[in-house]
């Protein structure tokens, strides 16, 4: 386990990541520039989804089925699960505990490329159709929880339908459905030409990603201070329901029949919390819910929480769950 | 020349709202805005976006009556929860027809 | 402190006329401007550029007969043609003397 | 709807003095300000930056006291050796409490 | 015929550009930041330039001569004919007439750019020296049409002179030109070092080409509610032109000696419609002429009508024209 | 020699920054967004961190002490140096001298960069440390500089020791000590992964350097109508300063043990005047001191007499020295 710890904590990624951390800590003024980091995430987004259709085309549909199933189920139960903990253990208003569970039943993708280059590191390769199962999470969730709020909270001031569509078409789906589509659409030969530039396993890819996550610190580190403002609970909570939903998603994902490396990136799907989708979306119909309670929780405490240590607990958890089987 | 006097709205808000905001600026009867990027601080933090004190700037040319209005308006939605601040300013037009929906 | 009375004046226009209007606001008696790059949507869709309702407002502060000017000279030119505004604003300067080329 | 007469201290200046105008304005009483990022020319040339032109526009809405404040304060300390202006716009807004420090 | 066209309709430069115009039908916000589209755009014509000027440097000149005289040839009868057609068939105004021939007068470097990824693909390695082509059809177009639209229309409101210098050391002319003085003199040596991430026949460049095209889908799209202002002539006449235009091209540049791939890339340039040089210079020049028009045309009708059929067809006419000699 | 300048001048980073030069004097509007021209320094320094903190990893700390301390040495020399020069010599004000000391008393790492890819490309390759000594350059030029202006003009406007908590957590410092500290913990493995990313000898590296350099030529064109303004005497000096500082730090290089191609190195950054670090620092602190002396000095006439001249005079210099030793 330390092992796998270690290894994590000193690859390229996470260092990046608490790089940008130290750079806040230290009151530095470094930041990627908004466009710069807005790029990066378009051509992760897009790399994810051209490739995984590329492998998609290669995946019999039968494996994708159950996985499939799972993971709607994991995207149903990981917003009631944090809606009521959060209301009925942390007494937190209806509007703030919809508000988190929109966040944690949505997913991020951030986290999910993090544990996909995790295990594929470790030669745990994962399925070919891991990124098709990241865009089924990303909606429900989110759907679920605000459904929650409208229905607890006084009328929302905006038609949740409206908020859904913008999920819907938002820049995540457009680059992971539009990509997938493409991806098996173009066939390997052209994937050959273009490989060497979207290939997540390459080297593009991943150097890449560590610029983005040197911003992500930065972006994490900015709200170090809120940490105070979100209280014990909250802290506890960012730091229990990942790890809560991600070993039971190791766990199911390796019953469903996922290999190692996929139970481990399902698992980091269910831990992780949306920062990109949900922010927007439960502003608009939860207006009276604390955005520093929400935005903190998810890139303060259980982004980097999953990128440190999550993944590899998660990994360990799906070997010692395939040793069972 | 003849300039007319009419009022510049002016919001400061999150950029999540801008959408919103351009289709009620609309329906209270503006006739166009302006957008800027920006950022700023003020009396709250809650900010709903990943980089921290981006803000929208929005001005919108109007008739003192609708200026009213739309002060009105985002008095009542806006002011409670979101980072959001609005004021009016006097300005001189050329073209005033231009502003006028009616 | 001592502040003069100005007039500033407010263009917001097609991208693809900066430098023209540049040059024009000093030939018509501005010593300075600042531009802001922004985004809106008025009364006409026209807009010569690959991204549609990009802006630039442009702000010069000069004395009310510039002003005066300014708006003559853009009204004749520019509205009929272009996605264009202008306007005036009252300011108080510090250091009047910056602002006359005389 | 009732709204406040307030002071818009407006000052658009080199991007090096940003961080330090903020503190200075909220010392001097300002409880909130917007920036946008803009470009201009005026009548002097120096800019310590590698993208000559770039400058901010800092816009902090205060009490007409605040106001004259700020514009002796930056006369006194920006006006010689900076690219630096400074204007005072009327604007009439909503909530004026949010605006006071005291 | 429809073996090229499926063919070129699955390569991810197509596909990605289709998604940009779905995402836009589905009123999706996702579009490329400004600055990264621009850096996008400056990265491809940049490669365009240094590789085609190393290749240049390889050409002998004799073979050159004839190419660049038939191509100058079709600057100058392209924006005529344009000219002609929508002013008495058409029936528009002088300045909208005029505004319309300077874009078709005009080239489209990312339709160059398609059209040489289109041809590498296929085997029909084109021509080194047909980027330089490129910059030979850049200017002349616009300078014409704008002669003519200073000539029939009321004094314009900026000397055409003045405009045609700031087209001379636009962005494309600065980056192409610039590239292929550039790429002539470094030799072969120091290409080597920077080939991988500057070829255009490369994974970089493809990949960047993708997500370009991905924004330009997005740009395409935003004008397809302007489809209904153009009307049927203008719509027909986006489809024709660059028919009428390409197929002559293939022809006169298969009987000019260029091979198969370069009478494709040349007819490809000849149906292609400026849409980053002439629109700003139209304003200016032509201030009376409605925007609308050219860059519906332009962006929203013959750029796709070019990327997605008629490469291929300028191909197969190009072989058949091979054939034929 | 004239061979080693030959060579210089027609490698791909000497030409961009030309060609961008050119661009200027012909006044195109030709720029990269400002986003793209930051990210490209963002990624050249992060890469120059990550590749330097790799090869630091097997450079035995022996080898560097010495090096280490001719480094400080001439941080400590050629801003009391410059001092001296502008202020007695020239008969500037206090606050300009120290102003234009600061700036030759930090380093340049663009100059860096394009020394270490001009001895690579000559096959001297320099000491995997060489990174380590520029981060040591980087602070105590501008701190010795700005506390002889505190000192000399009447209190400055600043505390000298905020300005340099911004210069120490600047962009430059977070990520070379960041990229230094990251890629020594990451070890072999990890690096093989990203290298051909982040490889400063790959094309990745070396072709977005083009690009950055393009840029360069464009920010230095700007300048030369300042020309001018500056004078004969610091005309001279912006030239003659470089050659002598750059020329001692060959010799006292090669002493110190510095391979030719470290020693090289060590030449260009003792030659080089700062303009990222060094520009708002002097503008807080001597806000008095003109910006168009020490900016154009730094970008239009240093810099450009480095990157086309300097780098193998300095080169050529080492070579003797070597012979000599
Ligand atoms: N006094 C002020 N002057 C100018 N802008 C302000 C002021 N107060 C607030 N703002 C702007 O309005 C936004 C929202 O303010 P608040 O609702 O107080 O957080 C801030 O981020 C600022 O951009
Ligand atoms: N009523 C208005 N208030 C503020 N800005 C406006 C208004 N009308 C037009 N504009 C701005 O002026 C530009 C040109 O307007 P138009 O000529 O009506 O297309 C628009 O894109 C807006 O940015
Ligand atoms: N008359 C003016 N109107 C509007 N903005 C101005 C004016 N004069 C100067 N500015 C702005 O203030 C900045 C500094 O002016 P200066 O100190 O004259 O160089 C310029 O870069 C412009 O952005
Ligand atoms: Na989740
Ligand atoms: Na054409
Ligand atoms: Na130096």
């Amino acid at each position: 386990m330390n092992d796998i710890l270690r290894v994590n904590l000193l690859s390229p990624i996470a260092l990046a990541f608490v790089l940008g951390v130290i750079a806040r800590a230290v009151r530095s003024e470094f930041s990627l520039p908004k466009e710069i980091y807005q790029g990066l995430s378009i051509y992760l987004l897009w790399s994810l989804g051209l490739h995984g259709g590329v492998e998609l085309a290669h995946a019999q549909f039968g494996a994708i089925a159950l996985p499939a199933a799972v993971t709607l189920a994991i995207g149903c139960v990981t917003p009631v699960s944090t809606y009521l903990a959060v209301r009925h253990i942390g007494r937190f208003s209806e509007a703030d505990s919809a508000g988190i569970a929109a966040h944690y039943g949505s997913v991020s993708a951030v986290t999910f490329i993090a544990a996909s280059t995790f295990v594929k590191g470790m030669g745990a390769e994962p399925e070919g159709f891991m990124p098709t199962l990241l865009t089924l999470l990303e909606i429900p969730g989110i759907q679920i929880a605000l459904t929650i709020g409208a229905l607890r909270t006084r009328a929302t001031s905006r038609p949740v339908s409206e908020i859904m569509h913008e999920v819907l078409t938002g820049r995540t789906m457009v680059l992971l459905v539009g990509g997938l589509c493409v991806g098996a659409l173009i066939g390997d030969k052209n994937w050959q030409v273009i490989a060497p530039f979207y290939d997540t396993k390459g080297a593009v890819f991943r150097g890449a990603l560590c610029l983005f996550m040197l911003e992500m610190g930065v972006l994490a580190g900015a709200r170090l201070g809120d940490l105070r403002r979100v209280g014990p609970f909250l802290f506890a909570f960012g730091i229990l329901a990942p790890l809560i939903h991600g070993s039971l998603a190791a766990v199911v994902g390796t019953l469903a029949g996922l290999s190692i490396g996929g139970a481990t990136i399902l698992a980091a799907m269910a831990a992780s919390a949306s920062y990109i989708a949900a922010p927007p979306a439960v502003r608009m119909t939860l207006p009276d819910a604390n955005p520093t309670y929400y935005l903190t929780l998810s890139l303060a405490i259980t982004f980097p929480f999953n990128v440190l240590a999550g993944i590899p607990i998660f990994y360990r958890i799906a070997q010692i769950a395939h040793g069972a089987k | 020349m003849i300039t007319t006097p009419l009022k510049m709205v002016v919001i400061v808000a999150e950029p999540v709202l801008e959408s919103r905001l351009v289709n009620e600026l609309r329906a209270l009867g503006a006739t166009g805005y302006t957008i800027l990027d920006g950022r700023g601080e003020g009396t709250r933090h809650a900010h709903a976006t990943d980089l921290p004190g981006a803000n929208i700037r929005i001005e919108a040319i109007v008739s003192p009556a609708v200026a009213g209005a739309v002060m009105e308006f985002v008095s009542a939605h806006y002011f409670v929860n979101f980072s959001f601040i609005a004021y009016v300013v006097d300005v001189a037009v050329a073209r005033s027809g231009k502003y006028s929906s009616s």
